[in-house]
């Protein structure tokens, strides 16, 4: 193998100023070599942006930096400024995770793209236009000589951030450090943005650091895998080795708690506790609470195990490594154990929620008058039924009206029209008094669970809210009710007196369930209720969701961009785009065989955590942006991004109708399976 | 000082203390003092003891009976414009003067006349309801400066008079350029301009004056005047100041009562007030008589000198209870410094007798308003035109004898009607007039509806040691013509 | 643009006829009238009477008010009732003081904000950065009409070197005598509006400087001096273009108590001096030309903005 | 309840461990004390004249020296900071008990409501609030009562402005949502969750507001419009001491210190009280760090 670009040897660091000092890092190492693409992984605040940071300099001054960070033959850590500055976009070039902030609002995107060459006189300040509008074409952006000279806000989410890895690789800098660079991105986007980036590093051969917490990210692009927790690399090796043989316990819990989109299984095994918080890392391996091996190991405890090679290339830091194997092997048949199955509701029964037709417009207002000058179409026609103990997954990209077709379920935003009914009863047509008394049966959880509970109000007060509202604490059982929804949700009693910034945002989203509970709802409508969560602690919940779900007989309405929990978690799914439903099947069926080109592109960009599936799977990459609600095309609204798209489509809106041979809805002109020609 | 042939011409320039936005001779108030003998000429004019002397008018003829007046004027006089200043000119200005509307301060003092006959171009009679003291037709002529009968209606912003000035470039609340009138009909003016800037505070004008930047401050306050005499100015005082007067609404509240009225006589520490308001500048004095004043009496300055005993004695005889002796506010002009500390004083002098009474601050046409309406129960007010014949100061509406806007009708005090009633018709000098003011004195005191307490200088100059010639108007007005620099 | 400028005039229009009503009631609703001021306090009554019939006060009110906005809505304001000359001359006599002061102040603002904010933004929590910001308090902290009282008492009473109390000089006609009428005022304001630039734009400063794009800028590899004075810089300067804006729009209209200090002849005083006369169309006025100042200052910022902010479009 | 007592105790702790504040407070504590005690402890009656001794210049009699009547500066400064106290909470008072419901109603109904309310507010903020001030006190006449109402309704814009501001941004949260999904009520919401949510911005806000009172007050005064004399207060103090630049300095130049530092104190203790407050989530992660511990 050729000589590595960067080679980070015992980095530690550590923050100071503000009580405390942080270890952020604490003695990482790794290589990484030309043409080659390291993915890091791990949860939040493990430390991968930290390390990525000290590689290019760029921690604030109240990092403390040690050990040897050594990047095309420049000792990083020991740099004046103006040598880090140089060797910064020449040498190495940083893609970000937030595209919206990332770029800067008052410059043009030819400017910025450029900058960094013609700062490091490269090219000439004169030709940077040109240089400009040959870097967006590189990157895939359509009409460069057009689009060189618009701002930021003129770019969509993912153009912008194909700009930036315009930006990132102007220079053509032997490494690359991609940090989240498509978290904030929806599926069909992250799919173009990550090809984009994998052609670019075809075309450069420069080295990536992948940062993500998306394991099947990793999968789909990584040649190696590093995995942090606590600050360290707890385990390294070749992507399938990771994925197949891994050998640390913290790699199989990530592993086992993921739902998968490619597979049905029927309960998650989610890793016990919470991540660590660096201020307060446990002693010996900070992975022992929560590890199911070292739980309870004096050793453990008490040592800090060192990485070590377990076979050629693949490195592990656990005093255990033996027993990971096995770990895999039995923890994977009894957890996977037959999942809830959800009492199959009676068809005949008339369903608990019934929405049709529902549509939301917003108006837009502009000017000092602040006129409406048009409506944004948020809910534009969503029929759906959710029957009483069953869960309706509803999937779509971001922007596509899922949290506004919830809420105006609930009631909290005025539909515009069409019809809700709940339990018989038209909720859009309630008054006020009435609505909130109709809440009583119908929940809704909120998707942050950091703002969802009053950061004023114990948390015993906030659970026990609902029920002085209503004027029922006593009724319903006072104090005993409050602690038994506690035990409910997983949360010891002992926690009511507490503030909700005590807790963190599983146990917080534990708290949110519990106090919708409360009012012993029938129908709960989860608003992405793990999205904002580890994916350890997604585990929990969801098998918490289940639990309660079997328990209580509840019906969910489980609203969620991952393509991959709605799968796991639900009876059927319905699909939106574009503030409407495009289809709606039985889970299986749905992910099986879909007929809409939509959902079929949706679930062929998603990414499997499963690095052999990366040649196998045919993927559909969605041309475009998801259009302005306010300015829908004409005729079928996915038209323009559709594979199958006819004349017809352009001016013919298809209806929602049930689609021959399966249990599935769908409004497509060419509805059919993949492959079927239409 | 130094005579006039000594004085060398130039621009002179004076600091003012309001914007002058009327050329009406005939609004005859403070702010327009500074242009009125420049742009204008009287009749006739006053010595600085009161002598009359001619001015546009040559020559006046009072008429045995003391019932009219004959004017002649002065030939080759022009106005402004190249106009003759004559007969119909006067005429004009008579018919003006005579005009509610339009007749402005002069207007009162038109109550005796009762018509007036032009014969030939400079000669003019006017005629009096009833016989008239000498003063009070000397007042009147000294009073009247003729306007071009083509600008009347338009002399409030257009000057229209044949005066040793002619108006320049006024900038807006800035400044007033007079240029001299080359074809004076007199001696022309020394200096070639006049330049009236204005500032808006006393502290302005005297860092003006300090650093060179005016000549002149004109209508500055006491103190300021003071710190710049003792700072080696010239302080010029003229001889017509105006009497602070303590202003009783003899209708209200206590002050019904007479007892309770006197006892202010005794109760206005006049040295202090003269100290602490007007820095000294001044005197004290018991009646609102100027020094020159025919009808001064010294004597009541100590016979009325302050004594809290004395008043302690005359609200026991009130029969007032404590609490009327305190109904009652002294209304203040917020708006000046000086009247807002002597009312203080008062305030405090008051409550050691037992009142303690709130002050009413008033400010601007508030409290113009209060006191032209008498909305006020005391109030201290400044009285003009008392270097003149005793009974002008009749046109001061605390005194006034007839429609009186405070004390009403039928006026409450008939002694003081009928004293100033003999004033007015004791004609002649001698011991009649003597015995007519005397009497006057007395009532003014018993009656105590205005309590003065000094005289104060409006129109104080202080100038630059350069600066010669300056004339002592007997109303204390600018006199622009007789001013060079040494 | 221009189109949207033109609405933006248009719709000053019902503001002002609202204003103007709103003044013509509160006037109103004061007690006193401007007759007292007019005719003194020794007329008669007959006088009196002339005057209130020769000023309209006889009229009813809304009468008078129609009779005021006839006039006004073809450009005429009326005449002061006490000086006679015309408002709008008036108004325009006092306009270049008060415009000299209040650029004055805010170029002295700025020269002594800027700095400052730039500073301790640089080292935020520094002891630079700290007493930098103790200034920011004191020059907020000190009244300014005190402010004004120390710098006569130094530079007039003690050295005697400016005049204790300012006459309005143009620029144009007399440099020297403009900066010293005009330098104490403007300095008095200019420290006040100097906290405020400063603790705004460091502000500012600072919370741009955490933003994502600094962080893409340095990764390039730019001067750190490109970093923050085109980068951060230039994002910082859109919302304090709005506080200087707003800064401008009130000295412009006058700065009440700035210009009672140094006696200075502004649209304060002239307003102050209107109110204490009860000169009824001249508080009509004045207002009127202190509403307009702000909506076109305004005005001003947002079109500036829409150069500087591309962000943001007017159509 | 007692958990909102910790945390008043803790912004209290964390206030006072800024040496700004913590001076600004020892100096406001000593203003309201010798304003409140301060018959018992200045020798001279602040209205008592002794016009035998004007304007003379600070002495070991008297401290402040004594002004153009005679009268004791220094127990004029004092007993002017009862006026300038009286006034600025007076002030406070009003303008939060009109204001903040304003606020609380705009931000939480919007639509018309907000309209309505807001164009009132805009017209109020339009006006220089020294303008305003002199006008009402025009109307209801000058007592210490006028300048209290006057300065109390120039602050009404503020308080409905960062009500409304604070209601607005709490209602994106979803916990002001979640009680609406829980079916509480719109008043319920208003005033059980989103005003006691609210209390830092409007506690931050009654201080700063305090100063800006304080000042108000004393510009009015200042322009001969506030309380009417002989009652003391700074403003009057600074407008006549003016007069006298030339024979008394002093007159203009003490007053003025004691209100300006007093402003100061606010100001600093404003700010910090905001930092402080703001800063409450750092407190947040050291809580759940103990709550960690205490995990079954
Ligand atoms: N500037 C800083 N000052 C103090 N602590 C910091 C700073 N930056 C990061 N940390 C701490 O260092 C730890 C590691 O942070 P880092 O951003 O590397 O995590 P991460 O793995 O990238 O997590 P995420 O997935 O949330 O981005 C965190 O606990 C964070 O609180
Ligand atoms: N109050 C509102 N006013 C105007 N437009 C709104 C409003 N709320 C939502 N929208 C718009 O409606 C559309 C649908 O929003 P919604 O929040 O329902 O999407 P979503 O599918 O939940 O997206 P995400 O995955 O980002 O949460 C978006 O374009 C959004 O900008
Ligand atoms: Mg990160
Ligand atoms: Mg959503």
């Amino acid at each position: 193998m050729s000589e590595p670009v960067l080679s980070v040897r015992g980095l530690e660091v550590t923050f100071t100023g503000g009580g405390r000092p942080v270890p952020a890092v604490r003695g990482v190492d790794f290589d990484v070599y030309p043409n080659e693409v390291l993915g890091i992984v791990g949860e939040s605040g493990s430390g991968k942006s930290v390390t990525s940071l000290a590689v290019t300099g760029l921690l604030p001054e109240t990092a403390k930096v040690q050990g040897s960070i050594k990047l095309a033959d420049v000792e990083v850590t020991t740099a004046d400024r103006e040598v880090l500055r140089q060797m910064r976009g020449q040498d190495v070039g940083m893609i970000f995770q937030d595209p919206t902030t990332t770029l800067n609002p008052v410059f043009t995107i030819g400017r910025q793209v450029t900058e960094g060459q013609v700062a490091h006189g490269q090219i000439p300040a004169g030709n940077a236009r040109g240089r400009g509008i040959e870097l967006l074409r590189e990157v895939d952006i359509p009409d460069p000589t057009g689009r060189v000279v618009q701002y930021p806000h003129q770019f969509s989410g993912g153009m912008r951030q194909r700009a930036v890895i315009a930006m990132a690789m102007a220079g053509r800098p032997r490494l690359i450090i991609a940090d989240e660079p498509t978290t904030a991105l929806d599926v069909t986007v992250q799919a173009q943005v990550l090809s984009v980036l994998a052609k670019r590093q075809a075309d450069t051969g420069a080295a990536v650091i992948l940062i993500t917490h998306d394991l099947g990210v990793i999968a789909e692009v990584a040649h190696r895998v590093a995995v942090m927790y606590g600050g360290r690399i707890v385990e390294t090796g070749p992507v399938h080795e990771i994925f197949k043989r891994p050998q640390h316990p913290y790699t199989v819990g990530l592993l086992q708690s993921l739902p998968r989109i490619d597979a049905a299984e029927e309960r998650l095994v989610p890793i016990r506790g919470q991540p660590p918080n660096p201020a307060r890392l446990p002693t010996g391996c900070t992975f022992h609470p929560r590890c199911p091996i070292g739980r309870d190991r004096e050793r453990c405890r008490t040592e800090d195990p060192a990485l070590r090679e377990v076979v050629e290339g693949h490195r592990s830091a656990c005093h255990c490594v033996e027993e990971v194997a096995a770990l895999l092997a039995d923890t994977a048949t009894p957890a996977r154990a037959p999942a809830t199955v959800a009492p199959q509701a009676a068809a005949a029964q008339a369903p608990l929620l019934a929405v049709d037709k529902l549509k939301v417009h917003f108006p837009i207002k502009a000017g000092i008058l602040r006129r409406r000058v048009g409506w944004v179409r948020a809910v534009d026609g969503v029929s759906l039924t959710v029957n009483a103990g069953e869960t309706v997954g509803l999937v779509g990209e971001s922007g596509c009206g899922k949290t506004t077709t919830g809420r105006a379920i609930m009631g909290l935003i005025k539909a515009t029209g069409g019809s809700v009914r709940f339990d018989g009863q038209e909720v859009t047509r309630l008054s006020p008094g009435e609505l909130r008394k109709a809440r009583r049966n119908m929940q809704y959880i909120f998707q942050d669970p950091y703002s969802s509970l009053n950061p004023i109000k114990t948390v015993g007060d906030i659970v026990a809210e609902p029920l002085h509202i209503h004027g029922i604490y006593e009724e319903m059982g006072g104090a005993k009710r409050i602690a038994e929804l506690f035990e409910l949700v997983g949360l010891p009693r002992t926690v009511l007196g507490r503030y909700p910034r005590e807790f963190s945002g599983g146990q917080k989203q534990r708290i949110g369930i519990a106090r919708a509970l409360a009012l012993q709802p029938r129908l709960l409508i989860l608003d992405e209720p793990v999205a904002a969560l580890d994916v350890s602690i997604q585990a929990q919940i969801i098998n918490l969701l289940q639990d309660l779900q079997k328990e209580l007989g509840l019906a969910y309405l489980f609203i969620a961009h991952d393509l991959s929990v709605v799968r796991h978690i639900s009876d059927r799914v319905a699909v939106m785009y574009l503030g409407k439903i495009i289809e709606e099947s039985e889970k299986t069926t749905l992910y099986e065989t879909p007929v809409h080109p939509y959902t079929q592109s949706l679930l062929s960009a998603v990414p499997v955590p499963d690095p052999d599936a990366r040649h196998t799977r045919r993927r559909i990459v969605l041309e475009g942006d998801i259009p302005n609600p306010s300015k829908p095309p004409p005729g079928c609204y996915f038209h323009p991004r559709c594979f199958r798209a006819s004349d017809r489509c352009r001016v013919e809106e298809p209806a929602f109708t049930p689609y021959p041979g399966l249990p599935t809805r769908t409004a497509c002109h060419h509805a059919g399976p993949l492959g079927a020609s239409s | 000082g130094a005579s006039a042939q000594d004085l060398k011409g130039g621009r002179l320039r004076v600091a003012i203390l309001a914007d002058i936005h009327n050329f009406d001779p005939m609004q005859f108030s403070g702010v327009n003092f500074p242009l009125i003998k420049n742009l204008y000429d009287s009749l006739i004019e006053y010595t600085p003891e009161g002598q009359p002397i001619p001015n546009l008018a040559s020559e006046w003829k009072i008429a045995p009976d003391s019932k009219s007046v004959a004017i002649t004027l002065r030939s080759g006089v022009n106005f402004h414009s190249g106009n003759p200043v004559n007969a119909e000119a006067v005429a004009a200005t008579l018919k003006k003067a005579a005009d509610p509307q339009k007749g402005k301060n002069v207007y009162p003092t038109m109550s005796i006349v009762q018509d007036w006959t032009v014969n030939g171009p400079l000669g003019i009679t006017i005629n009096f309801k009833n016989p008239v003291p000498v003063g009070q037709i000397t007042d009147l002529l000294q009073f009247l400066s003729v306007i071009e009968p083509s600008g009347i209606d338009t002399v409030e912003t257009k000057h229209a008079g044949s005066g040793p000035f002619i108006l320049g470039e006024r900038v807006l609340g800035q400044r007033v350029t007079m240029t001299a009138n080359a074809k004076y009909w007199q001696k022309p003016p020394i200096v070639s301009e006049i330049v009236l800037t204005v500032f808006s505070d006393n502290d302005a004008a005297s860092a003006a004056i300090e650093s060179g930047a005016v000549d002149i401050i004109y209508g500055g306050n006491a103190r300021s005047a003071v710190r710049l005499r003792n700072a080696g100015y010239q302080l010029i005082q003229g001889p017509g100041p105006l009497v602070q007067v303590f202003r009783i609404n003899a209708t209200r509240g206590p002050f019904k009562n007479d007892k309770f009225r006197q006892a202010f006589n005794y109760l206005m520490d006049r040295e202090a007030i003269l100290r602490v308001g007007y820095a000294g500048v001044g005197e004290v004095t018991a009646l609102p008589w100027a020094p020159a004043s025919p009808a001064t009496d010294k004597s009541y300055n100590t016979r009325y000198a302050f004594s809290l005993e004395k008043a302690q004695a005359l609200l026991k005889e009130s029969g007032l209870s404590a609490a009327e002796l305190s109904n009652w506010k002294l209304t203040a002009n917020g708006g000046d410094q000086d009247g807002m500390a002597i009312s203080q004083i008062v305030q405090s002098t008051v409550a050691k007798v037992g009142m303690n009474i709130q002050l009413d601050v008033k400010q601007g046409a508030e409290l113009t308003d209060a006191m032209l309406t008498g909305k006020f129960d005391a109030i201290f007010g400044g009285i003009g035109n008392i270097q003149k014949f005793p009974t002008r100061v009749g046109t001061n509406s605390i005194y006034r004898t007839t429609n009186n806007p405070i004390l009403g009708n039928p006026h409450p005090f008939p002694a003081y009607v009928a004293a100033m009633q003999r004033v007015d018709t004791t004609l002649g000098t001698g011991e009649p007039v003597k015995q007519a003011y005397d009497n006057l004195n007395k009532v003014l005191v018993e009656t105590a509806f205005g309590i003065p307490t000094n005289t104060f200088d409006i129109g104080l100059i202080v100038a630059a040691k350069n600066v010669g010639g300056i004339t002592r108007e007997i109303d204390n007005m600018l006199v622009g013509r007789t001013i060079g620099f040494r | 643009m221009t189109g949207y400028i033109i609405r933006r005039i248009l719709q000053l229009l019902p503001v002002l006829l609202i204003s103007s009503a709103g003044i013509w009631a509160m006037i109103y609703a004061v007690p006193g009238t401007p007759i007292g001021a007019l005719v003194g306090e020794n007329a008669t009554p007959e006088q009196v009477q002339a005057a209130i019939q020769r000023v309209g006060l006889d009229q009813p009110m809304l009468v008078q008010f129609w009779a005021w906005l006839k006039s006004a809505l073809v450009g005429d304001l009326g005449r002061s009732i006490f000086s006679r000359d015309p408002v709008f001359d008036l108004i325009m006599g006092r306009a270049p003081a008060t415009l000299q002061l209040g650029l004055g102040a805010t170029l002295v603002g700025l020269i002594l904000g800027i700095p400052v904010a730039v500073l301790s933004a640089l080292y935020p929590n520094s002891w630079l950065d700290r007493s930098l910001s103790g200034w920011s308090a004191l020059a907020l902290g000190v009244p300014t009409f005190w402010l004004g009282i120390l710098l006569i008492l130094l530079f007039s009473v003690e050295l005697r070197w400016l005049p204790s109390a300012s006459t309005y000089v143009s620029i144009f006609e007399s440099p020297w005598g403009a900066i010293r009428n005009t330098f104490l005022p403007a300095l008095t304001l200019g420290v006040y509006v100097s906290g405020i630039f400063a603790r705004f734009l460091r502000a500012s400063l600072l919370s741009e400087m955490k933003a994502d794009y600094v962080r893409t800028a340095r990764s390039k590899g730019l001067k750190e001096r490109d970093v923050v004075g085109r980068h951060v810089f230039r994002n910082a300067l859109l919302p304090f273009v709005t506080v200087v804006g707003l800064m401008m729009a009130a000295f412009i209209g006058g700065t009440v108590v700035t210009e009672a200090v140094f006696t200075y002849p502004g649209i304060g005083r002239l307003l102050i001096q209107a109110i204490t006369q009860r000169d009824y169309p001249l508080i009509q006025g004045v207002i009127l030309f202190i509403l307009v100042v702000h909506v076109v200052i305004n005005l001003m910022v947002d079109v500036l903005y829409a150069y500087i902010d591309p962000r943001i479009e007017y159509s | 309840m007692t958990g909102g007592m910790q945390r008043s105790l803790d912004v209290l702790r964390r206030l006072l461990s800024h040496r700004g504040a913590l001076i600004s407070v020892i100096y406001l504590a000593v203003v309201v004390f010798v304003a409140t005690f301060a018959r018992w402890i200045i020798p001279y009656d602040p209205v008592v004249q002794d016009l035998t001794s004007t304007l003379e210049a600070p002495s070991a009699k008297h401290w402040f020296g004594t002004d153009e009547l005679g009268r004791d500066l220094m127990a004029r400064a004092v007993y002017g900071a009862r006026t300038s106290l009286i006034t600025a909470a007076g002030a406070v008072v009003i303008a939060g008990v009109v204001g903040i419901p304003i606020g609380l109603v705009a931000g939480f109904f919007g639509g018309w409501r907000d309209a309505i309310l807001m164009r009132i507010v805009d017209v109020l903020l339009s006006l220089p609030g020294i303008l305003f001030a002199m006008a009402l006190i025009a109307v209801l006449g000058r007592s210490q009562l006028a300048a209290l109402v006057a300065v109390g309704i120039t602050g009404i814009p503020s308080f409905a402005r960062i009500t409304r501001a604070q209601v607005l941004s709490l209602r994106k949260r979803d916990f002001v949502m979640a009680v609406e999904a829980l079916g509480g009520s719109s008043t319920y919401n208003m005033f059980r969750t989103v005003l006691p949510n609210s209390w830092s911005p409007l506690l931050v806000q009654v201080v700063i507001l305090s100063s800006v009172a304080i000042l108000l007050e004393a510009a009015l005064a200042f322009l001969g419009v506030g309380i009417p004399p002989p009652t003391p207060s700074w403003g009057e103090m600074l407008r006549t001491g003016k007069s006298f630049l030339y024979e008394a300095p002093y007159y203009a130049v003490l007053p003025g210190i004691v209100l300006t530092l007093t402003i100061l104190s606010l100001d600093t203790l404003g700010r910090t009280l905001a930092w402080v407050l703001e800063d409450r989530h750092e407190l947040g992660e050291e809580a759940e760090a103990e709550a960690e511990k205490a995990r079954p």
